[in-house]
């Protein structure tokens, strides 16, 4: 049997860049595929829009998430997480003159873009609710760095990597900078990126779990990150 | 991500292949569009047949899907029948002691747009059925048909030519309602061009293509579906 | 022989009673005219015969064999086989006022439709045939026309044709000739008067005073869904026993 | 694809009571009501208390976006109907053209090449940010307004091309006979006669359109359904937002149906449409 | 006094010639009937005199005004004054075949249009004298119903008080009757001969040859383009010279 993966088809490098032949590539691929090897499991990875992978996950449409998604409270009430198995500090993004740092204060009149059901827009909402003037809400982090770019939005949030990447390209060079690193918050940002199970799933908890270790152990998960960071990107224990 | 001239956005276009993906692409929302449009046409059929000739509780039941489908939008039911849909057949499947099916994919596109356009097909072929003149199908009782013989030999092919400008409007519509399936993550042309856009930050060309792609499949249709009416009324007298 | 025996036809239409108990033998060659005013039932008591209404009371016998009827649930009647019902419909050939040829067909395909569809005649065969009778109607030129593109006249010829295709037992004609313009009107009869030299049993509704006259062997007049009056052409027709029979013959000069 | 408003009304207004539980409305009845409980006992709705002022605004939205876009496309409808019959060329053929580009693409793809496509453009236009548009040019709305207008517009516009040219020649003949000028003629004979023909598909396309709002959420306009799909999110409820907005949707196209059997029920008792 | 003069009238669509030359003069009180076969040009010379086609050659005078023409650039006159034309188009009060009263307007709506919107007529006024000229074409009772609801004869009477409503110089009606059931041709006549009586200037092109020996003083035969015979009605009609009209004539027998 099969074990299907979901994930959202869209582009968020360096974790999954798709080429013009619908293959997908990217440090969080190649961690798919090494874990469901040392499983041994005969993984498939099924697309999802982002906003409809949780209740497909519940409806067994699919049944693992591995799609850097945050191993938070929030979500904990209706899935279940493996063990993290990256973990990388959440960043301010916005356009090189602004003056934004990480304050509640600093967001004042501004307009903040978030991809949708992800532990940025639970924080954002959170801390920066009361300030900002409008909480905008993406469907795909991609988008979010369009906004960015075109102006219509003043400051972006997301996992540093990710944001990185954004900032190496060419539009985002162009426009923004980060403006600081949020601090660390379990309930929304959550405890590092997991891999999201159906309630119960323990067995298959169990042998993802055996799995991430493992190949954190045997170098496997090393080699893989040297390909696309040069830190590690597993960020602590 | 420069506004690029011409040669430039067809550049694009070529070398990093995402033309040919968005060719791929269109290929799958052509076979989806015309899955979806031929249960339709099963649905509307039979959904149609029911309306006229089956019992209260029948007639009042097709009533319901079809002012359900035609008020609620593409893009809810598209949700509703995805999650439903699948979990209905397994239900059935499971009852039935059989193994759940994969709800993935082409098939479920299939499935969810199919049952979106048997609702519109159903309304269409009705109200083709009714132009049919009385005559028409007396005459075949008249001659010892059987009523499946009727339906198949006269009652279907002679409202065809009523049918044919509503249906060929479903078409349209069937191929464009494939580019809603991109909000569920489904791989096809526009979700392609949206991969695309995303990869290349050529945003402006790629959603430019992927229009100019549904357009030439529009023309094309327009001019296919002409033929087929003239065809299908060549035994009307043409004033 | 006998061809076709309906005895004590009756129909009702909710409240509305049709048809009152009618009867009519037809032997092999018989020609036999129902006349009468409109609204008499004469249309309803036609479609009886062949089942496309249901008649509520009395019997019908199709060469010999009686049509079986049920309850329908409705307090009316229903066949009790619909493939006795369709066998016996095939071989009972109507030919309508409006033609009724299938408009999605060329003459030649409404010709062998039912032949070849219904009782399972090889096609070339019926095509064989089907253009032997579109010749002997006048109209083997038109056999690739559809009927949108004829006269009203060749359609009805057509429409004859077709009935003869199914080699009909006995045929019913509704009023062939009324829904033509006048100078269409005798192409038509002339089909029917030959058809009805060469003996074969047919059943006509016709308004064709004189023509009925002419071609029929008996002829039965219905008033308010009863027989009124019945018997030859030259009686009925020369000498009117009921007063109604007399009026109605009296508007047509 | 136009339902009939004015038959449903006519029915409607003839026998409101009589029809209320007759065998014509007794399965949809039973169905509601079977369904209703199963919802309301087994399926969760507690977040309506959290999120029913976010959903009003959504409706807001939603309807706003209805009205106005097809008021506005309908206004734009009757030029494009009209120059593609009376228009010199290099006005009919843009109008056809702009018919069948929109007609012909997903509205999907419009919104998106409108809102991400323009967008991506903006970088290399500096000053767009610093013009007097730019605060609404960086709002998503304005552009959710035009896609929509402008789709509207297309189909309407097919559908007054027809209406215009339907209006016999002899009415019109009649106003020149009778010294009026073109804009006259137009304003107190072909306008009317066409909007008569035009009435009967309004209310179609107009559920048409209400059936379209929410592909504006894709570009991050908060519209009912965008209010129901957060609801799916943050309370990973996978039916109970659905089938919230679908009653709403039904509710909003039978309002539309209504007003517009209304309508027209004001202004035409009188017209069988003449013969000619 | 003259009122509507027309001199040399020609027209041609495309490479077909029409109208070779028609000239026409109507004086206070004169009623002229138009005959001539079906394509003679008898509908185009009227639609010539208010401009509804713009003649190719000749000239139009009304009430001692000239129509001014220009070239329009493809080949053929348009008038040189669009305002002048309609100010004479409005006082050419026009009667067609198909009446053509606006069918989103009730019968009075029809009548006040043309005088409140294009004569600026006060509407108050325009209501009261169209009440009066309904009254007088007996339409009274129908001053708010749609045309849709009236007969073919009502609807032409009331495009005839729609005519009358914006005080014409001279009538022109295109075969108002003919578009009529033969039972509702009466009452139309009746209303037309009345205006005759009543001293109208009128042109009337026509195939109710006995009406139009009775009401006219002047009867135009169209053949081919051109007036082939013309004069009082007793000559045309009771001793036509040209072999052509006298086989017109005789048609009508
Ligand atoms: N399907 C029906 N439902 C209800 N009443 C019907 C139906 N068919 C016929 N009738 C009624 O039955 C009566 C007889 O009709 P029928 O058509 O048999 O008359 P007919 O003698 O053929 O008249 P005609 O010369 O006008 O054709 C009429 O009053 C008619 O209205
Ligand atoms: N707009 C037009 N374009 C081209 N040809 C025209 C046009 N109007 C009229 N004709 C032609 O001009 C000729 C005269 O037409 P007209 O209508 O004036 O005839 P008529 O005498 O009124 O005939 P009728 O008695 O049938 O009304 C006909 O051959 C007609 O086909
Ligand atoms: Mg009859
Ligand atoms: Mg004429």
């Amino acid at each position: 049997e099969k074990t299907r993966v979901g994930f959202a088809p869209e582009a968020y490098p360096p974790f999954w860049v798709a080429d013009a032949n619908g293959n997908w590539t990217g440090w969080e691929v190649e961690i798919i595929d090494a874990v469901c090897a040392e499983a041994k499991l005969d993984c498939e990875r099924v697309p999802v829009a982002w906003e409809g992978i949780i209740p497909a996950l519940l409806g067994g449409k699919i049944d693992m998430i591995m799609n850097s998604m945050r191993i938070n409270d929030e979500r904990r009430k209706v899935i279940d997480f493996s063990n993290k198995y990256y973990e990388v500090p959440t960043v301010v993004v916005a356009a090189k003159s602004a003056t934004v740092d990480t304050t509640p204060e600093s967001m004042d009149g501004k307009i903040i873009g978030v991809q949708v059901s992800t532990g940025q827009q639970a924080y954002a909402e959170k801390n920066f609710g009361a300030n900002a003037s409008e909480i905008r809400g993406y469907n795909t982090q991609d988008e979010v760095y369009q906004d960015l770019a075109a102006g219509r939005i003043d400051v972006a949030i997301d996992g540093v990597v990710a944001m990185n990447e954004f900032l190496k390209s060419a539009s985002g060079a162009e426009c923004c900078e980060s403006k600081g690193v949020l601090k660390r918050d379990p309930s929304t940002l959550g405890e590092g990126y997991g891999v999201g199970l159906r309630k119960g799933d323990d067995a298959l908890k169990a042998k993802i779990n055996d799995a991430i270790a493992a190949i954190r152990k045997n170098g496997t998960y090393d080699a893989i990150t040297k390909k696309y960071f040069d830190f590690d990107i597993y960020g602590g224990d | 991500m420069i506004w690029s001239p011409a040669a430039g956005s067809i550049a694009l276009l070529t070398t990093g292949g995402w033309g040919s993906a968005m060719l791929v692409g269109l290929a799958r929302s052509l076979t989806i569009a015309l899955g979806a449009f031929g249960l339709g046409l099963l649905i509307g059929i039979a959904g149609a047949l029911g309306k006229l000739s089956g019992g209260a509780v029948t007639r009042q039941a097709l009533d319901l899907y079809t002012t359900i489908v035609r008020s609620v939008p593409e893009l809810v039911l598209i949700l509703i029948v995805y999650f439903a849909g699948a979990d209905l057949i397994n239900g059935i499947l499971t009852a039935l002691g059989q193994a759940k099916i994969d709800f993935n994919g082409a098939i479920a596109g299939i499935v969810v747009l199919g049952v979106v356009q048997g609702a519109y097909s159903t309304e269409v072929i009705r109200g083709a059925i009714l132009s049919v003149p009385r005559g028409q199908i007396e005459a075949a009782q008249a001659y010892g048909m059987s009523s499946w013989l009727a339906l198949r030999r006269i009652t279907l092919p002679a409202m065809l030519p009523f049918a044919l400008p509503g249906l060929s409007n479903l078409w349209l519509i069937a191929m464009k309602d494939t580019a809603l399936l991109a909000v569920l993550g489904f791989g096809e042309l526009t979700q392609v061009t949206r991969q695309a856009a995303g990869t290349t930050k050529a945003y402006f060309t790629f959603f430019f293509a992927a229009g100019c792609m549904y357009l030439l499949a529009t023309m094309i249709s327009n001019l296919l579906s002409r033929r087929l009416e003239a065809r299908a009324t060549r035994g009307m007298a043409h004033v | 022989m006998e061809m076709l025996h309906a005895d004590g036809i009756r129909k009702t239409f909710g409240n509305l009673e049709v048809l009152r108990g009618v009867s009519l033998t037809a032997n092999k060659g018989d020609v036999i005219s129902l006349i009468g005013g409109s609204g008499s039932g004469k249309s309803t008591f036609l479609r009886c015969l062949n089942c496309l209404e249901h008649p509520t009371g009395g019997e019908i016998r199709v060469d010999g064999e009686a049509i079986a009827f049920k309850p329908d649930g409705h307090g009316n009647r229903e066949p009790a086989s619909k493939a006795q019902m369709r066998r016996i419909r095939a071989r009972l050939a109507m030919v309508f006022q409006s033609f009724n040829l299938w408009n999605h067909m060329t003459l030649l395909e409404n010709v062998i439709e039912a032949p070849v569809h219904v009782l399972g005649v090889d096609r070339k065969q019926a095509v064989d045939e089907g253009l032997r009778l579109l010749e002997r109607v006048g109209l083997y030129d038109k056999r690739d026309v559809y009927p949108a593109f004829l006269s009203g006249g060749q359609q009805q010829r057509g429409a004859i044709a077709r009935a003869l295709a199914v080699q009909p037992l006995a045929m019913l004609f509704d009023e062939p000739t009324s829904a033509l313009d006048p100078e269409l009107v005798g192409e038509v009869l002339r089909v029917i008067r030959e058809l009805a030299e060469e003996g074969r049993t047919m059943i006509l509704v016709t308004h064709e005073m004189s023509f009925a006259r002419d071609v029929s062997n008996q002829v039965l007049f219905l008033h308010g869904g009863l027989v009124e009056e019945a018997g030859p052409p030259a009686e009925v027709f020369g000498n009117p026993k009921s007063e109604r029979l007399a009026r109605f013959l009296g508007s047509f000069h | 694809m136009s339902s009939a408003p004015d038959a449903t009304a006519c029915e409607a207004r003839a026998g409101t009571r009589r029809r209320w539980l007759d065998a014509g409305t007794l399965t949809p009845v039973i169905a509601a009501i079977l369904f209703g409980t199963y919802a309301a006992l087994q399926m969760r709705w507690d977040w309506l208390e959290t999120y029913y002022p976010l959903l009003l605004r959504g409706l807001g939205m939603t309807v706003l976006l209805v009205v106005v876009t097809s008021s506005l496309g309908m206004l734009l409808a009757i030029p494009i109907g009209l120059v593609q019959i009376v228009g010199p060329k290099w006005l009919a053929l843009p109008a056809r053209a702009f018919c069948t580009v929109i007609r012909g693409t997903p509205l999907l793809l419009q919104l998106w090449l409108l809102y991400y496509g323009l967008g991506s453009l903006f970088p290399q236009f500096p000053w767009i940010r610093d013009s007097a548009l730019w605060p609404i040019l960086r709002q998503a709305w304005p552009y959710a307004f035009l896609g929509l207008t402008l789709s509207y517009a297309a189909y309407e516009g097919e559908v007054f091309r027809g209406a215009f040219k339907g209006v016999p020649k002899g009415q019109l003949d009649a106003a020149r006979a009778y010294g009026m000028s073109g804009l006259l003629m137009f304003r107190r004979i072909w306008l009317p006669q066409a909007f008569k023909r035009a009435m009967p598909t309004l209310a179609g396309e107009t559920i048409l359109q209400l059936k379209a709002t929410p592909l504006v959420a894709t570009i991050t306009v908060i519209d009912v359904y965008s209010v129901a799909a957060q609801v799916r999110q943050q309370t990973y409820l996978t039916y109970e937002p659905l089938l919230l907005i679908s009653a709403i949707y039904i509710l909003m196209a039978v309002v539309i149906t209504k007003v517009f059997a209304w309508l027209s029920g004001q202004g035409q008792d009188n017209t069988a449409l003449s013969k000619s």
